[in-house]
């Protein structure tokens, strides 16, 4: 199936859902090394069970996951973790009883991106470095899932909604966050986000998902300028009837 | 006084090392182990099958009827435990009340129903004074190795990556396989050593209390009300409620003989009706 | 659609619902041969009633766990308040044979239990499992320390002695072949049971397995869900209570060993084994376990425990909903291979 | 010379079986219902008894009076509409002509009411609770009444310069028939019971009781627990140094059970004790007696539940041997009235109008006999009655 | 003369912590109002609803219901008042069947939801009621079936159902169509749109399509207050709003 052996993370064919329910078709894409992928959509796409699906978290029915040429399909979430996948859960999900520092330690794999870059890249968790998890705003929580999802040193980051009900100042911070790593280190990533005018810049290539099938995909810069198609995407078409 | 305080003490940290285990199954896996007493069981007839057949030192036995308690557990976990997890409490009940029954009959084959005893050695039997209060040497001793027990499960859970990567997968079993933590791993591990601490807790009750095979089901219901009273979040919970339940026990049955059967209990249902979760239990946070 | 005649669906619709509390034909074929026992099993009558009494506790386990999702392991204590509610009653008799009547008793027995269980529901309205699990335990254990501190009235840990009811309804003996015994709790069993299935097939019995589904919605929908539970535990309680004065009227006497906790974990582990929320799960539970018991302890008196563990374990690992949940695997592979060839 | 007796023993047991099963086809059979605890908390009273009734068993045939003799084992899991009912379905089903065991008393009394009616004798062969045998009149006691085993401590003590006591019972009839037993004993020849600590039987911490006595001061502390729970006082006892504070260690024989004596320790030495039966009880009888035991049961010391067993079985088959093999039960229990029979703890009788037994109870001494602790017998009282 | 105001919340605040997620909100429904309650993901939407509807209580702040200070009031008593909602996540009885669902919630706005002798089925006029709101929101044929064994969009259907036999005065209505498919979602709307035109409605929803159709009135919450209110054209027509959603740059009002 993989005609481009450089493709970083291929996804082929790809049909999930949870429980009975199936959430996800004919979902093929792939991305390459160093590449910045947005993933748009209204709510209840099956953006994040898309997310999901690449970590291994839902029921998947039908289709293959391979990263850096291995077939991961048949792994355990954290075989895949392990073989280089990071993520950036929607909800945050930062372990309550763990501090900041333990959020990190304990899932830290050596590699360039140390404690002590992460607290470079976000210096206020490095003030914080004790206190639990619970005690961060939500800003912080956000930096802190973004942070540990670097800890694993992954070879490919998935981040689900990072910007979602924070507020502005925080916002710009992450944004300046994600740039460097992905703009400036070069790190291969998807980003789901609702604002799509935030991440369209800081990403190469987009997709748009609409009820779990990929509607459209192509370069970012082009989806930027198409304001009429993104209207329509994220649902705030103006008047009623308008496709 | 103070004699029937560190009695108190003594029968609480009995309880405690002999429920601590459950705590770790219960409270961090969510699994309803009725079975957890024959992992003490299984640690106090080792000790003595050791002590009275091999002549083996009393404080051999500790760590043997440790590591047996604990081979035990992973064992039973791989083989059957694992299917329970994602089961309803009640087949948990069901499952593990099984397998107390099957524990009671084998160990009643290989022993007999007669109760078991092992002689502590000299240097552990005894008292001697201090502050004016005459202390039974053992009992200190079984305070002191709690007191340990506590300080290294807190520090190991506290301080290890281990023991936060265990808390990590109890806090969310999720997103922790998420993270590349291989939570099945960790919950197997922490089984044995749950088992392990039980079995380390029969090897000694031995010298308090005797053995005989219905050990799971009368020492079950003690096990539950340190459990429930302290809360199954945290390590330190148990153990005070454990102090708490065995010194309002021994002072309650010293002062007050006429309600003394009543005091755990009543403490279990009043601790229960106003705090749910355990006079101890972490606030749930969100 | 006018409100005259009702539409298709209508008419469909209520005989669905009104037929899901008609009697179907493996129920009516379960009681004749409860009644039969009596002409099948004439030596076994002391253990049937026995398995009758058992299923009566488990009945009521079942309103309070299968339906209404309270975990309970104090059912014991109703018993044991029943019992010898019971029995002081037909010892005492006051004189009259009135009191010492068994179905008299038997009122007294269900009346105390549901007042000591009326009282503590209160203690069970909220809390996780684990936590209504001990609070439940603890009360059952506190009613077992009372009755052996209460010597004078109890007897304390001889027993209650001298428990004579007169003749059931002043025509009936109890007898030493348990003939009576046998028919009388299998009566009481009964009629307690239509009552029961009654009450689960009724808007009353539908609001419980709506409060144990999803209490949110039934708060939303403005159903009281602390009456409702405080009501099906005091009934759970009076069923159990007159269970308990049916065994203290056919043994003829209490011991503590009827309010102790292995009663209440019997009483639970017999509805888990036959599958908990359908009414008949607790009968066949106690029917299997029972029997199951007497054949392994006449096969091994030391050793039956390790079967009947083994069972346990084996029930859990490979079956879902206990017997009753076997059973309907069995029917469904059945009428697939019915349907098939 | 033990041996050749045993083997004498063996010998005739094995030519008893073997004309035995050679007779069974033609022999009408006697059952014998044997109910007792086999699991749970009191399992090893069942056991015991069993051993007990198939040594008297092996050694004595099971053929009487021209009719095969057959057991049959209920568990009754002490639980007592368990033994109620199994003695029901004994007599109607199985048409036993006996009714034996009883390891608890309220056991025991929930089966009075089925002896009455169906007129079945039942023997008592361990619960201890003075007024069971009251209670019917087909009860025939072969172990021991509490009230029984402890008078003669109590007279002992007050004997031996023991002027205050402190009683430690289990909050249960027979602990309390022990402690009524002994105050009035004890009191009426002018000692003093300090305090009555009652410890609940669900319980395996005495430290509070321990102490309060030790708090006390008494002369002596007086011990019941029953049979089984002995090793668990008796642990915390030793810890607690009554000993050195001067406090002598008394109780009945149930505390120092032969069954697990040798395993408490050597902190039991000295320790006083009245009972009926002590394993080491010096005559031929019951050196045969307990070689046998041992040999046939994997080396388990008899205690004094053993003997009620096996005393029991004595009884039944002497009382077959005097109706001539007929199994009315009135008769039977008129047979076993006043029946007088040498057993191994001593020469024992069944008082006629009580039924109760009637036998001689021993002051003890734990002490060390060849490596092993005994409870070694230095006064005897003779023929006490179990009840009046 | 101004229409009765139905439900109305004033200056009301909810914290989680140091989050606040309701922040000063002063609203009024009044009667037949078709109110929308739009805004980006966790702008708190649905925990303003469970303020209203009594799942959470407020930090501060009242709530009034047809007149009444409801603030302390529990869901089940102002479900009895006339307060209606359905759930963003289903809320439903799984081991029910939708017409037991349905004849449960009936016998419960009854007042015969403790009658335990008769058999669930033997009141027909119940029978008939329910009966009807299944045809009406076309889920006749899954009638009998287990509830936890149907499709998302049915259970949604149901959903809605249930808060239908309430016969609210003012029902409110979490995402009805979250997860719905598209040809399914007009006949939601149809069944709200049928409801009596006293009945006072809010719904938060993220198809605008959907809000466009419905509401006369819409409001914006953002970071937990009021951003913006208005009616439909003026609210698709707002700048600020577009901004918003489309999340160009933050707006400050």
């Amino acid at each position: 199936m993989s005609d481009n052996m450089s493709d970083l993370l291929q996804i082929d064919n790809i049909a999930a859902g949870y429980g009975e329910a199936q959430v996800l078709q004919n979902i093929s894409f792939s991305l390459k090394e160093g590449e910045a992928l947005a993933l748009l959509g209204r709510n209840g796409t099956g953006k994040t069970t898309l997310i999901n699906t690449i970590i291994g978290l839902t029921r998947r029915r039908s289709g293959t996951i391979h990263l850096a040429g291995a077939d991961v399909t048949k792994l355990r979430p954290d075989q895949r973790a392990m073989a280089g996948i990071g993520w950036v859960p929607q909800e945050r999900n930062i372990f309550r009883s763990l501090t900041v520092e333990e959020n990190i330690t304990a899932v830290a794999i050596k590699g360039p991106w140390s404690s002590a870059r992460i607290y470079q890249l976000f210096p206020r968790l490095a003030e914080r470095k004790r206190n639990l998890g619970t005690q961060l705003s939500g800003g912080e929580q956000q930096m802190l899932a973004v942070g540990r999802a670097l800890a694993l040193n992954p070879r490919v980051l998935l981040l689900d909604e990072p910007l979602e009900g924070l507020a502005p100042i925080i916002v710009d911070e992450l944004l300046a966050a994600i740039r460097r790593i992905v703009v400036e280190e070069r790190m291969a990533a998807i980003i789901v986000e609702q604002s799509a005018r935030k991440i369209l810049p800081l990403t190469e290539r987009a997709i748009i998902l609409d009820r779990g099938t990929i509607v459209h995909q192509g370069p970012s810069a082009e989806l930027a300028e198409d304001t009429v198609r993104l209207a329509n995407i994220m649902g705030i078409a103006g008047t009623p009837g308008a496709h | 006084m103070l004699t029937i305080l560190l009695d108190g003490i003594a029968y609480g940290m009995l309880l405690f090392i002999l429920a601590v285990g459950l705590c770790v199954t219960l409270g961090l896996m969510n699994f309803i182990n009725l079975a957890h007493g024959t992992f003490a069981m299984a640690g106090g007839y080792l000790t003595i099958t050791l002590m009275q057949k091999a002549g083996v030192p009393f404080l051999w036995c500790l760590p043997a009827a440790f590591i047996f308690a604990a081979v035990l557990g992973l064992v039973l976990e791989r083989t059957l435990y694992r299917h329970l997890y994602d089961k309803t409490h009640l087949d948990q009940v069901l499952f593990s009340i099984g397998l107390v029954f099957i524990s009671i009959a084998v160990v009643d084959y290989a022993y007999g129903a007669n109760q078991q005893i092992v002689n502590l050695p000299d240097y552990l039997t005894g008292r001697f004074s201090f502050l004016g209060a005459s202390i039974g040497v053992y009992r200190v001793f079984v305070i002191a190795i709690c007191g340990l027990l506590v300080v290294s499960l807190q520090l190991v859970l506290t301080m290890t990556r281990f023991g936060s990567r265990l808390r990590a997968a109890v806090d969310d079993g999720r997103v922790a396989r998420g993270m590349g933590i291989d939570v099945t791993r960790i919950f197997a591990v922490t089984f044995a050593v749950g088992s392990g601490l039980a079995g380390l807790g029969g090897a000694l009750g031995t010298g308090i209390i005797s053995f005989d095979p219905t050990f799971p089901l009368k020492y079950m219901i003690y096990f539950l009300i340190v459990i429930s009273v302290g809360g199954t979040t945290t390590i330190t919970g148990p153990f005070l409620a454990a102090i708490l339940l065995g010194v309002a026990d021994v002072a309650g049955k010293y002062y007050v003989p006429a309600v003394g059967g009543f005091i755990i209990y009543t403490i279990m249902v009043v601790v229960l009706i106003v705090r749910p979760q355990g006079l101890f239990a972490r606030a749930a946070a969100k | 659609m006018s409100a005259i005649t009702p539409s298709p669906e209508a008419t469909r619709a209520r005989a669905v619902l009104l037929g899901r509390s008609r009697w179907g034909v493996a129920e009516i074929i379960f009681w004749i041969l409860a009644f039969a026992c009596y002409w099948l099993f004439p030596t076994k009558l002391s253990l049937l009633s026995e398995i009758a009494i058992l299923g009566l506790v488990a009945l009521s386990v079942d309103l309070v766990l299968g339906y209404a999702g309270i975990v309970t392991l104090g059912q014991g204590a109703f018993f044991g308040i029943g019992a010898y509610a019971a029995g002081l009653a037909a010892k005492h008799g006051m004189g009259t044979t009135l009191w010492s009547d068994p179905v008299i008793g038997l009122f007294i027995g269900g009346g105390a239990a549901a007042v000591i269980g009326f009282a503590t529901s209160f203690l069970v309205l909220r809390g996780s499992d684990m936590t209504r699990l001990m609070v439940t335990l603890g009360v059952a254990l506190i009613v077992d320390e009372v009755v052996n501190q209460m010597k004078w009235l109890t007897g304390g840990s001889d027993g209650l002695q001298g428990v004579l009811p007169s003749a059931v309804l002043g025509i009936w003996e109890f007898d030493l072949f348990g003939r009576v015994a046998f028919v009388y709790s299998l009566v009481v069993l009964f009629v307690l049971f239509v009552v029961a299935r009654a009450l689960v097939k009724s808007p009353f019995g539908l609001s419980l397995q709506a409060i144990k589904g999803n209490m949110l919605r039934t708060r939303a929908i403005g159903m009281p869900v602390n009456a409702r539970l405080v009501a099906v535990y005091t009934v759970a309680a009076f069923y159990a209570g007159v269970a308990g004065a049916l065994a203290a009227q056919t043994t003829q006497f209490a011991s503590p060993d009827y309010v102790a906790f292995h009663r209440s974990a019997d009483a639970m582990l017999m509805l888990v084994f036959g599958g908990a929320g359908h009414l008949y799960g607790g009968l066949l539970g106690s029917i299997i376990f029972r029997t199951m018991q007497d054949v392994l302890g006449n096969i091994t008196p030391q050793y039956w425990q390790f079967w009947l563990g083994v069972t346990l374990v084996a029930l859990v690992l490979f079956v879902r909903g206990g017997i009753l949940g076997l059973l309907g695997n069995m029917l469904a592979a059945w009428r697939r291979k019915g349907g098939a060839s | 010379m033990f041996r050749r007796q045993i083997l004498k023993s063996i010998g005739v047991a094995g030519l008893a079986l073997a004309t035995g099963i050679s007779a069974a086809s033609a022999q009408e059979v006697v059952k014998v219902g044997l109910i007792l605890p086999m699991t749970g908390p009191s399992a090893s009273t069942g056991r015991q008894i069993e051993a007990g009734v198939r040594l008297w068993m092996a050694q004595n045939g099971t053929t009487v009076a021209g009719k095969k003799i057959e057991i049959i084992i209920k568990d009754d899991t002490g639980a007592a509409d368990q033994s109620k009912r199994l003695a029901t379905e004994l007599v109607v089903n199985d048409k036993v002509a006996f009714l034996a065991g009883f390891g608890l008393t309220p056991l025991a009394l929930a089966v009075g009411p089925v002896a009455s009616q169906a007129k079945v004798p039942a023997v008592i062969m361990a619960a201890g609770t003075s007024t069971i045998v009251a209670s019917s009149p087909y009860f025939v006691r072969t172990s021991f009444t509490l009230p029984q085993n402890t008078a003669p401590m109590a007279q002992w003590s007050a004997a031996n310069n023991i002027k205050t006591v402190v009683t430690l019972v289990s909050d249960y009839g027979p602990g309390l028939d022990s402690e009524k037993a002994f105050k009035a004993e004890f009191e009426g020849k002018g000692g003093k019971v300090l305090d009555t600590l009652r410890a609940p039987m669900m319980n395996p911490e005495f430290a509070a009781f321990l102490q309060k006595a030790k708090d006390l001061k008494p002369d002596a502390l007086f011990l019941f627990v029953p049979s089984g729970q002995g090793a668990s006082l008796m642990k915390q006892v030793g810890e607690r140094e009554l000993a050195k504070a001067g406090i002598k260690i008394i109780g009945t024989g149930d505390v120092t059970d032969d069954d697990q004596l040798n395993g408490m320790g050597d902190a039991l030495i000295g320790m006083i004790t009245s009972h009926n039966y002590s394993a080491a009880h010096d005559s031929p009888e019951n050196k045969a007696y307990v070689a046998a035991f041992l040999k046939a049961n994997n080396n388990m010391r008899p205690n004094f539940m053993s003997v009620g067993g096996f005393d029991g079985m004595a009884a039944i088959y002497k009382a077959l041997e005097k109706t001539k093999g007929d199994t009315d039960g009135t008769k039977l229990v008129e047979a076993m009235k006043g029946l007088a029979l040498v057993s191994p703890r001593g020469p024992i009788s069944i008082d006629a109008t009580t039924r109760d037994i009637t036998q001689n109870v021993y002051v003890r001494e734990v002490k060390k006999v060849d490596g092993q602790l005994y409870n070694v017998e230095f006064a005897t009282i003779p023929n006490v009655k179990g009840s009046n | 003369m101004s229409p009765r105001i139905l439900l109305e919340s004033r200056d009301l605040v909810k914290r989680f912590g140091g989050i606040t997620a309701t922040d000063h909100v002063t609203f009024s429904l009044p009667e037949g109002a078709r109110h929308a309650l739009i805004g980006p993901n966790g702008a708190g939407k649905t925990t303003f609803i469970n303020l209203l509807s009594g799942v959470l209580t407020p930090t501060s702040g009242e709530i009034f219901l047809d007149g009444a200070n409801v603030t302390h009031w529990s869901a089940r008593k102002r479900a009895h008042a006339g307060l209606a909602r359905t759930f963003q996540i289903n809320q439903l009885f799984a081991d029910l069947t939708p017409i037991e669902t349905l004849m449960l919630t009936i016998a419960e706005r009854e007042g015969e939801g403790a009658s335990w002798w008769r058999p669930v089925g033997a009141r027909t006029d119940f029978v008939d009621e329910a009966v009807a709101l299944l045809a009406q929101l076309g889920i006749s044929d899954i009638a009998h079936h287990r509830v936890g064994q149907l499709a998302y969009g049915k259970q949604r259907l149901l959903e809605i159902a249930v808060a239908l036999a309430q016969k609210p005065k003012v029902l409110l209505l979490d995402e009805p169509a979250a997860g719905v498919p598209e040809h399914e979602r007009e006949q939601i709307l149809d069944v709200v749109a049928a409801l009596p035109k006293e009945v006072a409605l809010i719904l938060i929803e993220h198809d605008m399509h959907l809000v466009f159709r419905f509401a006369k009135s819409i409001s914006v919450l953002v970071n937990g207050g009021l951003f913006v209110e208005g009616t439909p054209e003026e609210i698709a027509n707002d700048p600020r709003v577009r901004q918003v959603y489309l999340g160009e740059e933050d707006v400050h009002v």
